[in-house]
């Protein structure tokens, strides 16, 4: 039998007013087990944690039930009371007086009853708690931050300064990522490339930061503090340690492919760097493409090489490695806007996306920095820009806003008038959003001094007539229906997340939204933590953004990143699932509903007649589990259960209140 | 089925009394006749001389498969006779992680339905002596001369809403399939129950369930229970009381056809077992039924690789509550 | 033990079991609680971790031992803080709900119920609605132990 | 390949010529089509108010006459009146109720509607079909107009991609013509506007015609007779060479290489034999 | 003018006759630069559900455009909303035509030459959209 203590706290007459407190002390004594009872005005108080300190001592109490308020309140002040008289925290049991009793009801009539049975069913669960201990863990003190464009690499080095070594893995065979893309930036148009490759180069020869580009995250195990990860490093057919980047392979290449990092707008060779300021300055050969793969001969590179770096024989490599925390940051990809037939993107060569038509400024893109028609190679005098293609729409595209296209859009219309004075530029638009620091200013400039016309509505239909393409569309503001001749079009097709955003999710054990951009565990206070301890996101992963906010979040993913690795050790989980495993038959249906993959099959050995039988079990990793008792209530058998929630416990609480209706 | 009965039974006899002798199984799962000529028992065949108590006919109802659970410790390799309903129960036992796949060998038997004693009095309005089977007529013998009957009218319950008669898996086919067949009627019960008013139904269940001697022979029956020790049998926590009274008959019951939730492979082996009658296929249906309504159709059994539907979700699942 | 509490233990009170999980629900309550919003002592709740912590066996014991209605309520669907257990609660309570329809309980007996920690009025609101549901039902009689309340 | 077959009003009058040419090539093709007994008009427009359930009793009857074997029509209207009503038969149970029980007849929304351009393409296939041409259309220019009711609701028509449909151009394509794309395949043509306000259907056929011409068409096709109306009588006399309208029908049996003389004796044959049957 | 949409008949039967809601509406235009028929409107389709928003039934019910769009559809289909206006404007039509004396159209309206040359489906379509 237990020998339990209870304790009534009147909260001044916040409880006390409604539940009297002589009656419910007297009811309290005749509850199995209990020993002593006592009370106190405000047992939050010092003076009323040592009350229960020494009653613990005085009386050997095994178990306490206190009658306070909400557990979610004060249950670690009590328990910390508890641990200090001696007694394992987890034998200590709150019924929550207050805010479910004396606060919601009436007068002492309906609140003294309800007290005393909330009381007994504490008292009840108590009998039953056993002492826990929650799990301690180490802490592996290195970081990994997936993804290698601006968010992954401000991350890594914030993460990196602090002291930690990182590594940052990159599926590209640069990382840049595609601020790399960009030529400007909004609103101060300062050159992308300006303030992004110092970064890039500051990360490449950071002591703390580890580059491996061209490579995968193939899988993930463990928990916070100790996540062992398998990283693909897909082979590069060139050895980065004889490279030196002198460019005579990809100069000298025959064959050609579509340049991703130019989306499809240029050429690149086979052997390739994606772009000229790349890093690392090493490339790779695209096994589908380049002709000594494909046919067996060719093997220019190989002969003009002069430190003899390409190694047709390379082969993919798992690394494998220990990680403390993670941070993702996956960015984001462009929809794809040819389901939109009345735009026809993807039939005429000058209608564009916002992106495609980006790399027209640029000096080392497709023309050279020349803006101008892919069709006729013209410098365009009309440019139409769609907003919301794809965004904001429920039914064909994505029902969130893009958040940065307005802003790209006011952009590229500025430095089109810059290069192109003679040019007029058209923007059809629903909404001009523009909340940001410096962004409103930009966009007015846009109108007001670059002559960009607002036109507030959408376009129906875009069709080639001679050398033009007509836009058709409504202006809602005046009522009128406009139709624009124009030389180009460009479409701000929606930012959407990664496709493969899902895949990575289950591998590394985070979730994804019904857009497939990463979750984060709570929309306002936990912007860059996610479900899964220990695992961080930041930047376009989680939600389109733009590059100031990105960086804002990187360096917080960062932060928590070196927050965690910075302890010594991390207390996990009390409450943890634990099995029978005499009990259990191994169905294994407590595996699949375990948010957080922390049981397993276990194999264990068991007498059987003569000699032994080999069978499976599930097994807990305590680590890992949360405490969710998923498992614990599909488990037919009760083999699992649940620690500090026990079927036990549960079931004692339920008879306890039954008892007296 | 009589009409080929002793060429099908030689075929049976063969492909496995090759593989136990082959040494490719160590032991094969059969029936053999009871005591009576109506009944069929569990044979556990070891040798040549074992094989040939093997029988196939009319009444092999018994599902073999739940047997595998006690062989596989004993023995290394283990044949099993399976038909429609013990193949979907050995998949159950294959997605529970109670059997080894590859140490099972599985023959293939595509069943017509097996007949039932009852019916066959039923139907002769007396006791019958024997049967003779021709082109889906039964001829029931009887001290008063013949009867004749449809097949289809003396089938066993399990067997009359069965829709998979042809092993869903198998190793080897050993005869030719039946095909897939339709049960109109399967819910046809369950849909009058739901009509009654909740007072209606809960007489219906206090009276059904007042039989219940719980001596758990449905449990034993089941393919989906394999639980080491169940739930009425624990002791702490005590969740299943002893008293012979409504509320722990509905304990035991609607806990047991909640246990087969998404689980249940609608072999009927429970009611079949049960001594005082108990319509469990009722509970264990309609769960079925209202689970394939809401998330979507899943036959357990039919493929072990299909999580089970209270195994998985969708984030836009529906609900039953009066809030969605 | 005094009369007066003896008096409103009289029987003639309906008995709501409330499980509710820790994270939304449970505070829901506490947020019910702090705003002062009355709702009848009728309902007792017990905290569970998660919504997907109910065994139905949990929900019969309290229809045994006497409670006239039971409700479960959890995080919204995609708010649970364990990313998933409510999705499977919903599942597992739904067919549980209709089963237990089946063997005759008045859908009333059993509900469910989505309250975040931010709806201390919707929580106020489902613990009234649920005592004035079951007080019009009058008490129940479907799988109680009579001899639970001897004890007493 | 066995089909029931609803023809409609206007394809007894004003259009029947695309059913004696579709009835040719059917038979032609080896598709049999097997008109309805008793028919009533479709209703011309699918109605747009689910309350007004009395537009919907002739289309039901239709379709459950059809006794759940593939009903084909030919005029785009009657296959979308056809197609939707099915839908909401399928979606809207009270609706659903209300019409069978009025009509004293079993209907829940079963069976294949089809289009006969969707019978070439998914039960025949345009390779077949390319193989079956005799006198391919070579050197013929032709634009495909697909107009509305073939295309939109595209969740409930699910005749082709809305925006960018290709069945008539593959359609065009296997009878050996040369395709010409025109921006305005997609446009309505003005539909019933041309009775109550001309002016209007006037403007939009002389956009379809225009960018058909622009585009090098020296034909359109279309599977509406009201369309084909529009863009005859709405065009406007501009002195030009005038782009020709059939329906598709009427190319595909030229591709057939069926006389017009012999398509007509057909049709006399059948409604002969039609009548003796009645 | 009154501007208001409380308890608007109209739209409780438009929400429960045709699924849709005004309510849902951001006025992007989309419908209006779709329409092939915006010419001969007084109204722009957006503006219809524009006054469909704002309660306007009385100025709805005198205006052209309900009965110059033809039900092609295409507004529907690219609503970014979800929204199908054709429906909407179905609405808008039949509570006109279900008031008394309020046919827009009757075969008393066609010219013995227009009756003769007409197809069949133009003379149903017609009488079914104008007429009750």
């Amino acid at each position: 039998m237990p020998r339990t203590g209870v304790f009534l706290c009147h909260c001044g007459s916040n409880i006390a007013g409604t539940v009297n407190i002589d009656q419910t002390i007297e009811a309290s004594r005749n509850f199995p087990g209990v020993v002593h009872v006592d009370e106190y005005r405000y047992l939050c108080s010092e003076m009323g944690q040592d009350i229960i300190k020494k009653a613990i001592e005085d009386n050997n109490l095994d178990r306490v039930v206190v009658g306070t308020c909400s557990p979610r309140m004060h249950e670690n002040t009590f328990r910390k009371a508890a641990a200090e008289a001696g007694l394992n925290p987890y034998l200590l049991e709150v019924a929550n007086i207050r805010e479910h009793c004396s606060w919601v009801h009436k007068d002492m009539e309906e609140g003294t009853p309800k007290a005393i049975a909330l009381l007994r069913a504490a008292a009840a669960k108590v009998a039953l708690n056993e002492a826990l201990e929650a799990p301690k863990l180490e802490v592996e003190k290195r970081a990994l931050v997936i993804g290698g464009g601006i968010a992954g690499i401000q991350a890594a080095l914030d993460i990196a300064e602090a002291g930690y070594p990182v590594d940052i893995v990159e599926r590209e065979p640069s990382i840049g990522g595609r601020m790399a893309q960009l030529e400007k930036t909004f609103p101060t148009l300062d050159c992308s490339a300006c303030i992004l490759t110092p970064k890039m180069v500051e990360a490449a020869q950071h002591p703390n930061i580890n580059l491996i580009t061209y490579a995968e995250v193939e899988e993930v195990n463990g928990f916070v503090g100790q996540f062992d990860v398998k990283i693909k490093q897909k082979a590069r057919y060139v050895d980065p340690v004889k490279c030196t980047g002198c460019g005579i392979c990809w100069e000298k290449c025959p064959a050609k492919a579509p340049s991703e990092f130019e989306m499809g707008l240029a050429k690149r060779k086979s052997i390739y760097v994606p772009f000229a300021q790349a890093v690392p300055m090493v490339p790779v050969i695209d096994k589908e493409t380049c002709l000594y793969f494909r046919k067996g001969r060719c093997q220019i590179c190989e002969k003009e090489c002069p430190p003899q770096a390409i190694d047709y024989e390379q082969q993919d490599e798992i690394i494998e490695r220990r990680y403390g925390a993670i941070v993702v940051a996956t960015g984001f990809d462009q929809m794809d806007p040819s389901i939109y037939g009345e735009y026809g993107y993807g039939q005429h060569p000058d209608i564009l996306t916002g992106l495609e038509f980006e790399r027209l400024f640029n000096a080392s893109g497709p023309t050279g920095g020349k803006v101008v028609r892919l069709s006729d190679g013209k410098p365009p005098k009309k440019v139409v820009f769609i907003q919301c293609v794809g965004s904001r729409d429920k039914a064909r595209g994505m029902n969130y806003c893009s958040k940065i296209c307005c802003m790209f859009t006011a952009k590229q219309a500025i430095l089109l008038k810059e290069k192109l004075p003679d040019a007029k530029s058209y923007v059809f638009y629903i909404d001009v959003r523009t909340a940001g620091k410096g962004y409103e200013e930009f966009q007015r400039r846009a109108a007001e001094e670059y002559d960009v016309a607002y036109l507030r509505g959408q376009v129906g239909k875009i069709f080639p007539e001679g050398d033009h393409l007509v836009v058709h569309g409504v202006d809602s503001l005046s009522g009128k229906v406009v139709d624009i001749k124009a030389d180009m079009v460009v479409l701000s097709a929606a930012s959407i997340a990664r496709a493969d955003a899902p895949e990575l999710g289950r591998k590394i054990g985070i979730n994804t939204d019904s857009y497939n951009f990463f979750n984060e565990a709570h929309p306002k206070l936990k912007p860059v933590e996610t479900h899964t301890a220990g695992i961080f996101i930041a930047g376009a992963c989680q939600t389109p953004k733009d590059i100031p906010d990105t960086v804002a979040q990187a360096s917080a993913a960062a932060v928590k990143a070196v927050g965690l690795l910075s302890k010594e050790m991390l207390q996990g989980e009390a409450c943890t699932a634990e099995v029978d495993e005499a009990e259990c038959s191994g169905c294994l249906h407590c595996v699949a509903v375990c948010p957080y993959t922390a049981i397993d099959a276990k194999e264990i050995e068991e007498r059987y007649g003569d000699g032994t039988l080999k069978r499976t079990v599930a097994e807990v990793n305590p680590a890992l589990c949360q405490g969710c008792g998923s498992c614990s209530a599909i488990c037919r058998s009760g083999s699992i259960n649940q620690k500090g929630f026990s079927n036990e416990q549960i079931l004692a609480e339920v008879d306890a209140i039954c008892l007296q209706r | 089925m009589a009409e080929n009965n002793v060429e099908n039974l030689k075929k049976i006899r063969e492909a496995v009394s090759q593989d136990l002798l082959g040494g490719r199984i160590d032991l094969l799962l059969g029936w053999e006749k009871g005591h009576y000529w109506w009944q069929s028992r569990p044979l556990f065949a070891r040798t040549e001389e074992d094989l040939e108590k093997l029988t196939w006919d009319s009444f092999c109802a018994i599902n073999l498969s739940r047997y595998l659970l006690d062989e596989l410790k004993d023995f290394q390799k283990v044949g099993v006779l399976v038909k429609g309903c013990d193949a979907r129960a050995f998949n159950r036992l294959l997605q529970d992680n109670m059997v080894v796949r590859d140490r099972v060998t599985l023959y293939g038997l595509p069943c017509p339905g097996m007949l039932d004693y009852d019916r066959l009095a039923e139907v002769a309005e007396a006791a019958p002596e024997g049967i003779i089977e021709q082109n889906g007529k039964v001829t029931i013998k009887t001290a008063d001369g013949e009867k004749s009957a449809d097949r289809d009218d003396l089938l066993a319950d399990k067997c009359r809403d069965c829709i998979y008669p042809d092993p869903v898996v198998y190793d080897q086919l050993l005869l030719s399939p039946v095909g897939k067949k339709e049960a109109p009627e399967k819910f046809t019960a369950i849909e009058k129950l739901e009509e009654m008013s909740a007072e209606e139904r809960y007489s219906y269940w206090e009276k059904e369930l007042s039989r219940c001697l719980r001596c758990y022979a449905c449990r034993q029956a089941c393919p989906f229970c394999s639980c080491r020790e169940c739930f009425v049998e624990q002791q702490n926590p005590r969740w299943q009381g002893r008293a012979y009274q409504a509320s722990e008959n509905f304990m035991f019951h609607l806990v047991r056809a909640y246990h087969g939730a998404g689980r249940c492979i609608d072999c009927g082996e429970c009611e079949r077992a049960c001594p005082v009658d108990i319509p469990l296929q009722e509970l264990n249906r309609k769960l079925t039924k209202d689970i394939n309504q809401l998330y979507g159709d899943y036959e357990a059994g039919l493929d072990a690789e299909l999580e089970p539907p209270l195994l998985t979700y969708r984030p836009d699942d529906p609900a039953a509550f009066s809030e969605k | 033990m005094s009369t007066a509490v003896n008096e409103t233990s009289a029987g003639k009170e309906p008995l709501i079991v409330s499980f509710c999980c820790n994270w939304c629900s449970y505070a829901g309550g506490d947020l019910a609680g702090t705003s002062r919003m009355s709702y009848p002592a009728n309902v007792k709740v017990i905290r569970v971790p998660c919504s997907g912590r109910i065994n139905p066996m949990f929900i019969l014991r309290a229809f045994q031992r006497g409670a006239d209605g039971v409700l479960v309520a959890g995080c919204h669907p995609g708010d649970c803080h364990y990313s998933t257990g409510n999705y499977h609660g919903r599942r597992r309570l739904s067919a549980f709900k209709r089963l237990v329809e089946f063997a005759g309980f008045e859908p009333e007996r059993f509900e469910v119920r989505w309250i975040s920690s931010s709806e201390g009025d919707k929580f106020a609101e489902e613990m009234t609605a649920m005592t004035n549901k079951i007080k019009a039902l009058g008490p129940n009689r479907k799988m109680r132990d009579a001899r639970w309340q001897k004890i007493t | 390949m066995r089909y029931r077959y609803f023809p409609g009003c206007t394809l007894k009058g004003q259009a029947k010529n695309m059913e004696n040419t579709t009835m040719a090539a059917a038979s032609a093709l080896g598709i049999e089509l097997v008109e309805l007994e008793e028919w009533q008009c479709c209703g011309a427009v699918y109605p747009l108010y689910e309350d007004e359930l009395i537009s919907l009793l002739s289309p039901v009857r239709t379709l459950a006459a059809a006794e759940g074997e593939p009903l084909v029509s030919l005029c785009a209207a009657c296959h979308h009146v056809l197609k939707r009503a099915q839908e909401l038969m399928q979606r809207n149970e009270e609706a659903r109720d209300k019409v069978t029980d009025y009509l004293e007849i079993e209907y829940k929304g079963e069976g294949r509607v089809l289009h006969f351009l969707e019978v070439l393409r998914d039960d025949l296939g345009f390779d077949k079909l390319a193989e079956m041409i005799k006198k391919p259309l070579e050197g013929k220019k032709v634009a495909a107009y697909y107009g509305c009711l073939l295309l939109r609701p595209s969740k409930v028509m699910q005749f082709d991609d809305p925006e960018n449909p290709t069945i008539m151009e593959d359609f065009i394509k296997a009878l050996g013509a040369e395709v010409v794309k025109s921006p305005y395949r997609t446009e309505c043509c003005g539909a019933y506007l041309s009775v109550t306000e001309e002016g209007v259907a006037r403007d939009t056929v002389a956009k379809i015609l225009q960018s058909a011409r622009n585009a090098g068409a020296e034909a359109l096709i279309t599977a509406c007779p009201l369309c084909r109306y529009n863009l005859e009588n709405c065009a406007a006399d501009d002195g030009k060479e005038p782009v020709q309208v059939y329906y598709f029908s009427e190319l595909l049996a030229e591709a057939l290489g069926l006389q017009y003389k012999q398509l007509m004796a057909e049709a006399k044959e059948r409604r002969r034999v039609a009548s003796d049957s009645k | 003018m009154t501007a208001s949409n409380e308890g608007s008949r109209l739209i409780d039967e438009m929400k429960a006759q045709s699924g849709q809601d005004p309510a849902d509406c951001y006025q992007c235009a989309k419908c209006s630069a779709a329409c092939p028929v915006t010419a001969a409107m007084d109204l722009l389709p957006h503006q219809v559900i524009r006054y469909l928003q704002m309660g306007l039934e009385e100025e709805l019910s005198n205006s052209k455009t309900p009965w110059i769009c033809a039900s092609c559809f295409t507004c529907a289909a690219r609503c970014p909303r979800d929204l199908d206006l054709a429906r909407m404007m179905e609405g808008v039509r039949l509570t006109v035509l279900r008031k008394r004396e309020g046919n827009k159209f009757g075969p008393a309206d066609l010219t013995p030459e227009q009756l003769e040359k007409l197809p069949q489906q133009a003379l149903v379509s017609g009488f079914r959209k104008y007429n009750k």
